[in-house]
C-alpha cells in the first residue's frame, strides 16, 4: 500500500533525473566558491540597500499600503534564487521585494510599483505585496498569508500536465506554515508526485509571535513528514549553504519529488515597515546585529582576501546608487490613468459588465415615460 | 436538437469539450472512480484516464487553489465542488486569489477556470447542505457567474464558460438535474452577461435563475391556463454580470414585477434585481416589486418544516396576485388605463 | 460622558467586560504580544495574561472554529480577525457551524462569539486586503451583524454584543480608529437591530453604515451649510437584523433617498435598502432611490486608481443633486407640492 | 526552544494525572474481559440491527437526505465510547447513529431524528448527519466534513479554561485528514496542551476514493507527528483493542496532552445508503464479509465458551425488537408544527428579525399616503 504511494507516479511525460536537459537544470552561477561569494554579496548588498530606500519612499509617503522588507534575510534570497533557472516559476508572498530583482526584474520597475505608478511590475495595481512579472516568472507576491500554496503547487500540476521540465519554488514564513492550505497543498503535491520545492522562509517570527508559540512542531522542515515530502533545515545566514540545500531540493523536484526546505534566517526590523518591533528585547536586536548576513558575507569576504575594503565599499555604493536610481525613475514615472481602472476586471469581455465611476447613476436619468407624462 | 437531461447535457458538454482542447481537464471529489456525487462526470476516467479527470483529496481550498494556478499557466480546469456549501472552504482561493489575479497583477494573467458546484434546497439534507449561496460569487468583480435552469442553456453557457479567459462559477441545481429539454446538436457557445425572455407576455414580469426560472415557467404557463393571465418571464442566466437591460425592458413593457430566488430575501439575488428595477424603470411600475424566496432560517431537515420554508408554486403564484391587485388599485386611483 | 477615540472605546469596553465576566476571553492573531494589528488590545495581555488574550497561529478558520466550540461550552469569545477579508477563511466555521448550531440542533446550544473584524478600503492595501464583505454575514440566518459608526456605538454594540447569546459579526472599520466622539460613562448596551435617525431633516433621507454613516452625516453638514438643505441621516447599525421600519419612516417623511455604501454596488448591501425603501415606500418616493457605492473592480494599490474607484463625499453631493433634480421634475410633472 | 514548547504549559489549573479524580477517569466497563466481549457484543449487534432498520426506513421513504451508516465499525464504535466518562464530549461526523445509541441517548431518539419528528434529539431539525444531545454530551454530529474538528477543539480549549477534569473525543473519517482544519486544529491543540483524543476512522475509503489516492502519508497516524501529538494505531475490528488503546488515548489528553489514534476498520456498505458502491470488486467485498466484526466477535463468544447459539440470538433479537421499536415510535411521532419554524434562529430575541414565509410580502399592503390619494 505505503508502497504503492511512494513510487513517483507519472502522470505525464516529464523526464526523469537522468535524462532531464542540463540547460534546464544548471543554475548559470559561478562554479568557483570565491566567485560565488562575490557575486551573493553583489545581490545581498543591493537588496539591503533597495529595501533601506524602499523604507524610506515609505516614510516619504511615496509608497503607501503594507510594506515589508527583505532585511536580515538577504543571504536566503540570493542563495534560493542561484538554485532556479530561469524557466522555473517562482511564486512567494508579500515580503518580495527582493526576490524580484534578484529574480532580474528591473529595479526601477520593482520600485516603481512600491511608488503605485504604470512603470511597476504589476503597473501600480498590486504594490509592495504583489509584484508579478510573468517573463521572469515571478508568478506573485501575495498578500494573503498562504494564498500562494495552492496557486504553487497548481502552477507545478501544469508543468507535470505538460511534461515540462520546469520547477516551481514557493516560498512562505514560520507563520504559514500553521495554515490549512499548507497542509492541503503538500498533501496534494506529494499524492501526485508534482515538480515543487516548499521553502520556508523561518525569520522566527510571525509579526510578533514567535515560532515556538505558534507551531507545535518547531522545527518546521519535519512537517514534510506528513506527507512524506523529503526536507532540510539550512542556515539561512549563509548563502552558499543555502544555495546548495536548494540545488539539492531543486533536483529532486525536478524528477517529480517535492521537497520542503527550511532556511533559518533573521529579521532585522519590524515586520512591516510601520512596526517598531518593541516587542523585542535590546538584547535579541543587538544579536540580530551580530548575525547580520550582510555584514557577516562582508567579513568573510575581507578575511578570506576575496575583496578588500574598497572592493566592497564599491559594491555597496553601486547598490546605493541603483537604489537612489531606481527611486528617481519610480518618482518619474506617470501614475495609472483613471480612464484604465475597468481595463483589468476581466480578461474577456462580456455585456453588461459595470463600468460606473462612484458617482456615476446606475441609469442615466430617461425623460418620463409618454403615459405618465401626459398625466 | 436532441432531447435531453440537464445532467446528460452537462456529461456531452464537458466530454466534447475534453475531446476539442486537451488543455481542458477535470478536477474535484469523487468525481472518477465514485463517477461524481451527482454523476455527471460518469464515465470520463474510463475515457480520458487519471491525468485529466482527477479525483483529489478532500481540501476544496487546496485543490481550488491548485486549479486556480495550472489556469495561470494556461490550463483551463473545470473544477467540481460537490455542492455550492463546500465552496465556503474555498471561498480564500476564488475570491482573495482567482477573482483578483488579473486585476491585481495588472492584466499579466489570466485564470481561465470554471468551477461547477450544485445549490438547491428541498432534498431534506438539512441547513449545512441546502444553502443558495451564489451571492458570494455574484458579489465579486472579477468572477462571472451563470445559472442556467434549461438544458440547452447548461449546454451553451459551460462551453462558454470553458472558453472564457476568466474565472467563472457555474451553478447548477440538484432539483434541476433530471429535468429534460432539447438541446442543440453543434457547440455555439451562450453568452455569459445575457438574460432572456424565456415567455413574452404583457400583464407582469416573473424573473428567475436556475430553479426558480422553471418555477417561473410554471406559473405563467398555469395561470395562462386558469386565469388567462398573460406573463413574461425572465430566465437571468447570468447573475455577473447582470443584464439590468433585459429585465428593466420587460417591464417597462409590464409595469409590475415579481423575482424568484431560491436564496434568503434579506440581501439575496432578488435585492439587487428588485433594487434594479425599481431604479431604471421607476417611473413604469404600477406596484412594489415583489420577492418570493426562502425563509430566513436556517434550513431544518424536517419535511414539515423544509417545505414550509422554500418558496413554492403557490406562494409565486399568491404573490402574482397580489401585485397585480395593487397595479389595479394604483390604476384606478390615479386613473390611468393599464 | 467622555470624549475619545473608537480605538479608545473598543479597547475599554473589550477591557470593563473582561473585568465584568470572567468566561469574556480574547483570541486572535498577534492581539497580546504585538498588541494587535491596530492596537485594539493594546496592554490587555500585560493585564489579563496569556489564558484570557490568546496570541494564535495563523489559522483564521482553525482558532474561529475553536472559538465556537468554547462557545458552545459557555465560553463568551471575542475573536478579532485581523481585516474582514482574512474572515473568508473561517468563512465556513462562522456560516456552516457558528451560524447553523442553534437552529440545526434543534436550540439545545448557544454560540455566544462575537467576532470583531474591520472593513475599510482607501489605505492602498490592495485588491485582497481592501474588500468589505459584510454582506457575506449579514445574509445569514443564525447571525447578527453590527456596524457601528461612533465611538458610543461601538460601545454600546460591543457590549451588547458580547452579553448576547448569537454569534454576532462586529463590523469596525480602518479609517474610523481614530475618529472621536462622546461616550457615555455607563455600560448600558445598544439594541442590536435597530437603526438611528441620527439627523433629523426632510428634504432627503442618507443612509449609511459604518464609515458611510460618518461620509453621510459630513454630507449634511456641509449642505446645510452651502445649500440649506435639510437633510435627514439614517445610520443602519445593525445590518441583520436590518431595521426597515426606521429607514422606511424616514422615507415616507422625505419622499427621497440615497443609500450609501463602501462596498460593490451590484447585490451590495445598498440593494436591500434600496429594494426596501422602494418597496415599502412606494407610494411616497419622488425619485429613484440612488446608490453610491464602490466601483466594481478589484481595488488597485496605486493612489490615483484607488481614489477613483471609492464613493467620495463628492459622489454623494452629486448623487443628492441629481436626485433633488429628478424629486423637483416629478413634483413639477404631477403638480404635487413638496 | 523546542522543549519548552514540549512541557504542557496549564493556561489553567487543570489538575495533572497523579491528582485527577478516579471517578472522572475510570470509565465504568466491566473488568472482566468476558464480560467486557458480551457487553460489546450487546452494543455492536445494536448498532448492527438499528442501522439495517434505518436504511430499511430509508427504503420506505420515511428518512430522507443523506444516511450514512455505522455497519462494519461497531466494533470501533463501542471500544471508543467505553473508554469514555458521562462527562466527557464527543463530537463527530455524520456518520453518528451508532455513536449516539452507545452513548446511552435512547434509540427511540435517534430514530425520531431520522424520521424528522419532534421527538428526535435534535427535534427533526438535525436529521441523520446532526444528532445532537446536550445531557449526553453528544455534542454533533456534523455533515461538513472536518467541520467538528476545530469545533471539538474548542470544547476542549473551554474545558481547560475552566480547569475541568473532562475531555473531548473528535472522530473524523481517513479522508478528513486531509482538509486544513485537521492541521489547524491538532497545531492549536498541540501549543495549547488540550484535553482533546482526536480519533481518526480509518475505513480505507473516503466516499469511493481509497486512503492511498487521498493521503501521501498513508499511516495517518503518522501525522500526528507535525504537531508532537502522540498518537498510535489500533485494529478497529477488535473492540477491546479499540478500547484500551482508546483508554491510553483518554488518559493521556486528561493530563493535557492531545492525541491521535487511528482506527482501521470497515465500511461493510456504500458510502451512504444510496450508494451501490459499484466501485468496489467482488473479491472486496467477500474480504469485507470474511472480516466483519459483529460476526467475528460471535464466534469469538462462541469459541470461548462466554455464550452459546442461543443466548446470541437472544441479543440479536433483542436488537432487532429494539429497533423495531425505535421506528415504532419514531413514527408516530409527530411532524414539527410549521409555527415552529422560527424558534431557532436566534437564542437572544433582537428587533426586526425575519419571520415571514416565502409567501409572505415584506411590508403588509398599505393605503394610499394622504397626499398621493388626494390628487
Ligand atoms: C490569511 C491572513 N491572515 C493574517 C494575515 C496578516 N499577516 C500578514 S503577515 C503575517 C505574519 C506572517 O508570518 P510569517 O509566515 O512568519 O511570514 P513573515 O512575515 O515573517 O515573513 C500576518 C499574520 C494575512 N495577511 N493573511
Ligand atoms: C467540506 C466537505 N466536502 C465534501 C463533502 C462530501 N463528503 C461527505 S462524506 C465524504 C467522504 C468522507 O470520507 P471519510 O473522511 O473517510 O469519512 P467516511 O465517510 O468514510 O466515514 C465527502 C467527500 C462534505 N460533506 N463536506
Ligand atoms: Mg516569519
Ligand atoms: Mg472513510
Amino acid at each position: 500500500m505505503s508502497d504503492q504511494t511512494r513510487t513517483p507516479r507519472k502522470t505525464s511525460g516529464r523526464s526523469e533525473a537522468g535524462t532531464r536537459a542540463r540547460s534546464v537544470s544548471a543554475p548559470e552561477t559561478p562554479t568557483d566558491d570565491g566567485e560565488r561569494l562575490i557575486d551573493f554579496y553583489r545581490q545581498m548588498i543591493f537588496i539591503r540597500r533597495f529595501e533601506e530606500r524602499a523604507a524610506r519612499g515609505y516614510t516619504q509617503a511615496l509608497i503607501g499600503g503594507y510594506c515589508h522588507l527583505n532585511l536580515g534575510e538577504e543571504a536566503a534570497v540570493v542563495g534560493l534564487m542561484a538554485a532556479m533557472s530561469p524557466t522555473d516559476y517562482l511564486f512567494t508572498n508579500y515580503r518580495e521585494h527582493g526576490y524580484a530583482i534578484t529574480r532580474g526584474i528591473d529595479a526601477n520597475r520593482v520600485m516603481a510599483e512600491l511608488y503605485g505608478r504604470v512603470d511597476g511590475v504589476s503597473k501600480g495595481w498590486g504594490g509592495s505585496m504583489h509584484m508579478f512579472d510573468i517573463t521572469h516568472r515571478l508568478l506573485g507576491g501575495y498578500g494573503i498569508v498562504g494564498g500562494q500554496i495552492p496557486l504553487a503547487t497548481g502552477a507545478a500540476l501544469a508543468i507535470d500536465y505538460r511534461g515540462g521540465d520546469e520547477i516551481v519554488m514557493c516560498t512562505m514564513g514560520d507563520g504559514t506554515t500553521n495554515v490549512g492550505a499548507f497542509h492541503e497543498s503538500l498533501n496534494i503535491a506529494a499524492l501526485w508526485n508534482l515538480p515543487i520545492v516548499y521553502v520556508i522562509i523561518n525569520n522566527q517570527l510571525g509579526m510578533g509571535t514567535t515560532v515556538e508559540k505558534s507551531s507545535a512542531e518547531p522545527e518546521l522542515y519535519k512537517r514534510g513528514s506528513a506527507y512524506r515530502i523529503a526536507s532540510e533545515r539550512v542556515n539561512g545566514l549563509d548563502p552558499l549553504a543555502v544555495a546548495d540545500a536548494a540545488t539539492r531540493a531543486v533536483d529532486s523536484a525536478r524528477v517529480g519529488k517535492p521537497f520542503l526546505l527550511e532556511v533559518v534566517t533573521e529579521r532585522l526590523r519590524g515586520h512591516s515597515v510601520v512596526d517598531p518591533a518593541k516587542y523585542r528585547s535590546a538584547e535579541e536586536v543587538a544579536g540580530l546585529k551580530a548575525h547580520d548576513p550582510v555584514h557577516t558575507l562582508a567579513e568573510r569576504l575581507l578575511s578570506e582576501g576575496l575583496l578588500d575594503a574598497d572592493a566592497l565599499a564599491k559594491l555597496d555604493e553601486e547598490a546605493t546608487a541603483r537604489s537612489d536610481e531606481a527611486a528617481a525613475f519610480a518618482e518619474a514615472s506617470a501614475f495609472p490613468d483613471v480612464s484604465t481602472l475597468f481595463d483589468y476586471t476581466y480578461a474577456t469581455p462580456v455585456p453588461n459588465d459595470s463600468r460606473r465611476l462612484p458617482g456615476q447613476p446606475l441609469f442615466e436619468p430617461a425623460p418620463m415615460p409618454e403615459s405618465e407624462a401626459s398625466e | 436538437m436532441t432531447v435531453m437531461t440537464f445532467r446528460q447535457a452537462l456529461h456531452d458538454t464537458l466530454r466534447a469539450e475534453m475531446l476539442r482542447d486537451e488543455n481542458v481537464f477535470l478536477m474535484g471529489e469523487e468525481i472518477g472512480v465514485f463517477e461524481g456525487s451527482y454523476k455527471i462526470t460518469a464515465g470520463l476516467l474510463a475515457e480520458f484516464g487519471e491525468k485529466r479527470v482527477r479525483d483529489t483529496p478532500i481540501a476544496e481550498e487546496g485543490f481550488t487553489g491548485a486549479a486556480i494556478g495550472a489556469a495561470m499557466l494556461g490550463l483551463r480546469p473545470v473544477v467540481e465542488i460537490m455542492t455550492i456549501n463546500f465552496t465556503l472552504l474555498a471561498l480564500d482561493q476564488i475570491v482573495n486569489h482567482a477573482a483578483k489575479i488579473y486585476g491585481m497583477f495588472g492584466g499579466q494573467a489570466t485564470v481561465p477556470l470554471v468551477i461547477r458546484t450544485p445549490g438547491g434546497g428541498g432534498q431534506q439534507l438539512g441547513a449545512t447542505h441546502s444553502q443558495n449561496i451564489e451571492l458570494y460569487y455574484a458579489f465579486v468583480p472579477g468572477l462571472k457567474v451563470v445559472a442556467p435552469s434549461t438544458p440547452a442553456d447548461a449546454k451553451a453557457l459551460l462551453l462558454a464558460a470553458i472558453r472564457d479567459d476568466d474565472p467563472v462559477l457555474f451553478l447548477e441545481n440538484l432539483a434541476l438535474y433530471n429535468t429534460k429539454g432539447e438541446v442543440p446538436d453543434d457547440d455555439t457557445p451562450g453568452e455569459i452577461g445575457k438574460a432572456a425572455v424565456t415567455r413574452e407576455g404583457s400583464d407582469i414580469t416573473l424573473i428567475g435563475y436556475s430553479r426558480m426560472a422553471h418555477v417561473a415557467s410554471q406559473v405563467a404557463e398555469q395561470l395562462a391556463q386558469s386565469d388567462g393571465l398573460d406573463i413574461e418571464v425572465v430566465d437571468l442566466r447570468s447573475l455577473r454580470p447582470l443584464d439590468r437591460e433585459t429585465i428593466i425592458a420587460s417591464v417597462k413593457k409590464t409595469h409590475a414585477a415579481v423575482v424568484l430566488e431560491d436564496d434568503w430575501l434579506t440581501y439575496g439575488i432578488g435585492a439587487e434585481v428588485a433594487a434594479s428595477i425599481s431604479d431604471g424603470a421607476f417611473d413604469y411600475l404600477d406596484a412594489p416589486v415583489r420577492r418570493v424566496a426562502m425563509a430566513e432560517v436556517p434550513l431544518p431537515y424536517s419535511k414539515s418544516l423544509e417545505s414550509a420554508a422554500l418558496p413554492s408554486v403557490d406562494d409565486v403564484i399568491q404573490a402574482v396576485y397580489q401585485t397585480l391587485d395593487a397595479v389595479g388599485n394604483r390604476r384606478e386611483r390615479i386613473g390611468k388605463e393599464s
